[in-house]
C-alpha cells in the first residue's frame, strides 16, 4: 500500500528519526495559515502516489505566506502522470549542504530486506543503480539482528559519507530499519537524507510503501489507504476482495489463480486481442462473486467484450455459470461475454451456458480465439 | 517414483480445525494420504475426521511419528507454524496459506537456514505424488502415474497444464507447486536437483512467470542435468510496475520479465512452449516418445 | 527499580495481555466511588514494594461500594514488612478456576533471559522452585529471535496446562516476553496466571523489574521510582549517584569499589564491629562527594562513626582528605572517623588528615580495628 | 609472561574521544601500551594524543593493524561497540563501560557465540600485563614483573591485592579485572585455563565474591590444574537479596553466598584466604618460596 510522504514522515519522527515540521493543507488559505504559523520561507510539496513531482512542478515555494498561497493555489488541482494533487505539504525551507540516500527494501533474492546506501543521493536511485551500481552500498539485513547501529554506520563510511553523517545518519538508518519491521514496510527510503549547513542530519523527503498482507495487524495504517486517482477501479476491487489490475486494450478478462489470468491474458494477446485488466477471483468463488466480477470489468468503458476462464478445482462450474447468467441483465447490452469452465462441474457450468445462450470456449486458446473474432465483429 | 511426498510419508496438518484446513483434509484424506494428526493449539485432545488432534506440532510429531507438515494456518499466525515444523524436527512443510506478511517470512526463512527443513511454499497448491497421495489442495483427480516431474509457481495453471499431460498420455511422477509470493522456501532449481536424482523422473516440465530470478536460476543449473526439461513463462503481456495477482508476479525495472526468462532458458538450451498447449507435445519429443 | 503491580499491569495491557480493569485509591473514599463505578463485588490490594501481601492481610474484599471503603479503610496505612501502604488497587473481583505461573527472568549462568512456566501458580514461585523444581519448566531466549509463539505455547503444554491455556496462555506468554525485552525488564512475572470460569485467560496479578541501567532510555519507567519508605536513604542515594545499602550495626563505611567495600564490610566484622551501611563512592570522587557521602551515612542515626577505606587509582587521596575535612563541621560532634587512605595522593591527604587531627589507618585491617575500638570506647 | 595481552598487541580504543577515554588513553600510552587507534563515529580523521580517529572499527583496524579493543563508550552504546568490534574481527575487547542494560548484554553475548571474539567485561577495570603495558584503567605503579596470574571481580580490591603482593615481592604475569556484572564475557574458568597454559604464570590468584556461581565452575575446574590458586571470595557479611554495588553481587535465596563459594573451593583443595593480608604467605607456600 502506498502512503504519503507526510504520513512516512510520521512513522519516521514515531522512530525518532528528525524530519523537518510541517502539516498538510487541502487549499490555498490552509497554505497560507500554516506558512504565517511556520514564519519562514516555505516549501508546498504536492502529496501524490507518484513519483517525480518535482519536474512536474509538484513543488513550489513561498517565500511569504502570500507566495505560499499563490504556490500552493497552483499545485493543489495539478494533474501529475494522471494523478490530482489534492493534498500539499507545506514545511519550512530547508537549507540543504549535501543530499544522500538511505533505504530498506524487501528483496527476494536474499529473502530478506536489503539495506541501500548512497552518497549519490536527491535523486532517482534507480537510475544510479542501473547506470553506476558501485555507488550504492548493499547489505542484507540479518533478520536475527535486525540492523546494528555500528552496521548502519559501516555503510554509510564505506559509501563514502563524512564523519559527521556516518554518526548522526548512522542513527537515522538504525532507526529507518526499525521502523521497516515495525511497520511491516515492503520498502522504506530517505531521499534525501540531507546534510544541513548547520551540520544537522535529516530526512527531507520520505517514500514507505506498506506490506498488503500486514495491514490486519497495522490498523492505524489501514485507515490511510485513499483510492489512486489514476486507477479508481483497482482502489475499489482491492476493497470488494478482487485482486485488479488495469491494462490498456478492450478484452476483460477474468479467471482464478493469478499464473491463470497471466497466461489468459498472454493467450488473448496471442489471438490478436488486446487485454483490458487482469482480475483474478480466487479460488472456490461463488455466483455472487463470478457476478460482481463481471460488473467491475465492465465498468470499464474501454472493455468491449469479457473472456471469463476457470479451471475449477475448488472453483465450481455451475457457480460460474451461475454467476455469469445473473450478470445478463446487468451488462451493456450486446456485449459478448465467452466462457470457459474446466474441472470440477465444468458439465453443469456449460450445460446452463447453453440453455442460456451464452458463448463457451473447450478451452483457453478457443475462447481466447472467440472472445477476440465477436469484438472484432461489433 | 516421485520426490519430497511418498506413500509412506506420515503427515500432519495444522491449523487442520479451520474451514479451508477441514475442507482439504478430508480430501488429501480422500486421495489416500496418510493424514496421522492435526494440530490447532486450544482444540487438542479431539479426534477429527478420525484424526487426532494435538496442541503442538512436537506433541503432534512424538505421538504419531509425522515426518510432513501441511500448513493452513491463517496468515498472520503461518509463519510461527511454519518455525513450530522446523523446530519440531519436521522434515518436509509445505505451507499453503496465502497473504503471509513478507517480514514474517524474512524473519522464517533465517529460521529455516538453521533447521534442516525443506519448506515448499507458501501461497502454494502443495504438492501431489499421483497414485500416492497430496499434500496440499491440487485436485486428485487430474493427475495420472507417470513419470514427468511438474513445477510451477502457480496453482490453476498448474492443473491446466497437468491436464493437458495426462490427456496426452504424460503421468507424473510429482507435481510440486513452488508458491507464487516473493519469499517462497525451495525455488525451481533445488526441485530440479531433486527430480535429477529421482529415477522415476524422466522429463521435468516447469511453468515460470514474470518477477524474480527463480527461472534464471535455474536456467543455469539445467544444462548441468542429465534429463531434458521443457519450459513454460506466463505474463508476457504483463506491465512493468504491475503486481499480477501473484505478490511476486512483478517487473521491477528490466528485470524479472517473461523475455528475459525465456532468454535465459533457451541460451540453457531448454525448449521454451509459446503457449502450454504445445507442452504435451515438446515433451513428448525430447523423450522420444 | 520496582514498580507496583499496576503499574506492571499497565504495561502488560499495553501488549495486549488481558489484565482486569483497576484503579488506584489513595483514600477510603476514592476506593468507594472506584467499587461504585465498577458496580461490582472488588478486591482491594495493597500497592507495596513486597511479596506476601496476601498472607500480611494486604488484599481484602468488598462486595458493596461501603464494603469497599471500609477495607480500603483497613488496607491503607497498613504496615506490611516494614513498609507503610499509600496506595491501593481496586480491581473487579475475579472467579478464577485454575491458577498457573509464567515469568522471564535474567539468567546469568546462561547470559539471557530464562523464560519460566509452572502450573503450579498463584504461591510463592520460589517455594515451587525449591520443593519441586520439576513442576517448573525452563528454556532460555533466544536472543536472536526472542520467544516464538510456538515456543511459548509448547512450554505451557510441557508444564500439562489444559489446551485452551495452552492457546490463550500461549498468546500471553509470547506478550510477556515481548514485554520484558521492550520494557527492558530484569523480572516479568504473572503469578497468577488465571484461567477463569467463563474459559478466557488473563493476568490476575503481575511483577516487573525495571534494569535502573536502562532507565535513561525508559524516561516514562524513570518518572515511576518511588522512594521505598523500608529504607528512604537508599532511594535518596540513587537520586544523589551514590550506591547505598543500609544494614543493620553502627559503623557507618564508605569506601570505592564494591568488592574493596564489601571486603571493608567483612574486615569490620572480622574485627568485632557490625557494619551500618555498604556505601560506595565510585571512581575518582572529589571532595564535594566525600562530603556528602560522610553525611549521608551519618544521618543513619544507628552509626556511631564511620570507616573510609579508599583505594586512590583515578580517586585521590588529598581530595578524600579535604572531603572528610569539611564535613567536620556538620558531621554530630564527637563521631569518630578513621580514614585509610592508599594509592595515588596518599601522601598529601594522610598529612592534611593528620594536620587536622583526624585518625587514619595505616591498612584497612588496622583502620577497622582502629574504628571499632573508637566506637566500643564512646 | 602473559595471557590476553602481550606488548605486540595493537591496541584501539573506543569512545576515546570522551573524558574518561581520553583520560585513560594517555595513561595507557603512559605505560607503553601500543595504542593505534581511536574511534569515535563524527570524529574520524581526526588525530588526537598523537593517535589517529576513525569513524568505524573496521576502518581502524583496516588501516592501523589493530588486534584488541579497549571499549569507553558511554552505557547506551557499548554492547553496539563490543559487536562492532566482533564483526571486525577483533580478538580481544576489553569493555570498561558500567552501566550497560542487562539486555542489551544478553544480545551481545548471544553475538558473540557467532564471532571468535574474546570479551572481558564490562563494567571491569580491564587488564594489565607488568612490564608490557595495560588495557583499561588499573593504576599501572602497583604492579611488578613476575609469575603470579591475577583475576578478581572487582576493581578496587584488585589493587588492594596487587598491592600486597607487589610489595611481598611477588610480581605478576598478568591481572585481569572480569567485572562485576550479571553478564560478562569471560568467567574465572578460561582465565584459569589461560594462565594453566601460561608458560610463564607459576600460581594464580582469584578474587570472588557473592553473587553468581562463576567460583563454583571454577572450583570444578581447578582440581586438573597443576598450578596451584589461591582464593579470596568478598561479602561474608553481605545479607541476601541486597545488590552490592555491583550489579551481579547480590545473593538470591539460598545461591550465590560466599559460604557456599568458600566451601566448593575449599573442597576442590584451593586454599581460600580468610582475609586478603594472609595472601601473600599462601601464595608463597604453595610454591615453595
Amino acid at each position: 500500500m502506498k502512503i504519503h510522504e507526510y504520513q512516512a514522515k510520521e512513522i519516521l519522527r514515531r522512530f525518532g528519526i528528525p524530519v523537518q515540521p510541517g502539516k498538510v493543507a487541502a487549499t490555498p488559505e490552509e497554505a497560507e495559515a500554516i506558512a504565517r504559523e511556520f514564519n519562514a520561507p516555505v516549501v508546498i510539496k504536492a502529496q501524490v502516489y507518484v513519483g517525480g513531482r518535482g519536474k512536474a512542478g509538484g513543488i513550489q515555494f513561498g517565500d511569504t505566506p502570500e507566495q505560499a498561497r499563490d504556490a500552493a493555489k497552483r499545485v493543489l488541482g495539478m494533474d501529475i502522470k494522471g494523478l490530482t494533487v489534492n493534498k500539499v505539504l507545506v514545511t519550512p525551507k530547508l537549507i540543504i549542504k549535501e543530499e544522500y540516500y538511505v533505504g530498506v527494501i524487501m528483496d527476494r533474492a536474499t529473502q530478506a530486506p536489503v539495506i541501500m546506501v548512497s552518497a549519490a543521493g536527491g535523486i532517482d536511485i534507480e537510475e544510479v543503480a542501473a547506470t553506476s551500481p558501485e555507488k550504492i552500498i548493499k547489505r542484507p539485513m540479518d533478520m536475527r539482528w535486525g540492523l546494528l547501529p555500528e552496521q548502519a554506520r559501516q555503510m554509510l563510511a564505506d559509501a563514502g559519507m563524512p564523519s559527521v553523517v556516518v554518526a548522526k545518519g548512522g542513527a537515522i538508518l538504525t532507526a529507518l530499519a526499525k521502523a521497516f519491521l515495525a511497520a511491516d514496510a515492503s520498502l522504506a527510503e530517505i531521499n534525501p537524507l540531507a546534510l544541513m549547513e548547520d551540520g544537522s542530519v535529516m530526512a527531507a523527503d520520505a517514500k514507505i510503501l506498506i506490506d498488503d498482507n500486514a495491514l490486519p495487524r497495522q490498523p492505524e495504517f489501514a485507515t490511510w489507504a485513499e483510492p489512486e486517482e489514476a486507477n479508481p477501479l483497482e482502489f475499489e476491487a482491492k476493497a470488494e476482495g478482487l485482486t485488479y489490475v488495469k491494462l490498456d486494450g478492450d478484452v476483460g478478462i477474468i479467471g482464478n489463480g493469478a499464473g491463470l489470468v497471466m497466461t489468459t491474458l498472454d493467450m488473448v494477446a496471442r489471438s490478436g486481442g488486446k487485454p483490458a485488466n487482469f482480475l483474478d477471483i480466487g479460488g472456490g468463488a461463488k455466483a455472487e462473486v463470478m457476478k460482481k466480477a463481471l460488473l467491475f470489468v465492465a465498468r470499464d468503458p474501454q472493455v468491449k467484450g469479457i473472456l471469463v476462464n476457470i479451471f475449477g478445482g475448488i472453483t465450481r462450474g455451475e457457480e460460474v455459470a451461475k454467476g455469469i447468467i445473473m450478470a445478463q441483465g446487468e451488462l451493456p447490452p450486446g456485449m459478448p461475454i465467452v466462457a470457459r469452465l474446466s474441472g470440477t462441474g465444468e458439465v453443469e457450468g456449460r450445460a446452463l451456458l447453453a440453455n442460456a445462450g451464452l458463448m463457451w470456449g473447450t478451452d483457453m486458446r478457443d475462447a481466447s480465439q472467440k472472445i477476440v473474432a465477436a469484438i472484432s465483429n461489433l | 517414483m516421485s520426490i519430497l511426498y511418498h506413500s509412506s510419508t506420515k503427515v500432519l496438518v495444522t491449523g487442520m480445525t479451520g474451514r479451508e484446513g477441514l475442507f482439504h483434509t478430508k480430501n488429501m484424506i480422500a486421495a489416500n494420504t496418510n493424514i496421522v494428526a492435526g494440530v490447532t493449539p486450544g482444540k487438542g485432545g479431539q479426534t477429527i475426521e478420525g484424526v487426532p488432534v494435538f496442541d503442538t506440532v512436537r506433541e503432534a510429531v512424538a505421538k504419531t511419528a509425522a515426518n510432513a507438515a501441511v500448513i493452513f494456518v491463517p496468515p498472520l499466525g503461518a509463519a510461527d507454524s511454519i518455525m513450530e515444523c522446523a523446530e519440531a524436527g519436521v522434515p518436509l512443510v509445505v505451507c499453503i496459506t496465502e497473504g503471509i506478511p513478507v517480514n514474517d517470512m524474512a524473519r522464517a526463512a533465517a529460521f529455516l537456514k538453521e533447521h534442516p527443513t525443506t519448506l515448499i511454499g507458501p501461497n502454494c497448491p502443495g504438492l501431489a505424488t499421483p497414485g500416492q497421495g497430496k499434500m496440499g489442495i491440487m485436485p486428485y483427480h487430474i493427475f495420472k502415474e507417470g513419470d514427468i516431474g511438474f513445477i510451477s509457481r502457480s496453482g490453476t495453471l498448474t492443473y491446466e497444464v497437468v491436464a493437458l499431460l495426462t490427456a496426452a498420455g504424460l503421468g507424473q511422477s510429482t507435481c510440486v507447486g513452488i508458491g507464487g509470493d516473493p519469499i517462497i522456501g525451495t525455488t525451481f532449481k533445488p526441485c530440479l536437483e531433486m527430480f535429477e536424482k529421482d529415477p522415476h523422473t524422466a522429463a521435468v516440465v516447469m511453468c515460470g512467470e514474470i518477477g524474480g530470478s527463480d527461472e534464471e536460476d535455474a536456467a543455469a543449473y539445467i544444462p548441468t542435468m542429465t534429463k531434458p526439461v521443457i519450459a513454460f513463462v506466463s505474463g508476457r503481456t504483463a506491465p512493468p510496475g504491475k503486481r499480477m495477482g501473484h505478490a511476486g508476479a512483478i517487473i521491477s525495472g528490466n528485470t524479472g520479465t517473461a523475455a528475459g526468462k525465456v532468454a535465459a532458458l533457451q541460451a540453457a538450451g531448454v525448449p521454451v512452449a509459446e503457449t502450454i498447449f504445445e507442452i504435451p507435445d515438446m515433451v513428448k519429443k525430447a523423450l522420444n516418445r
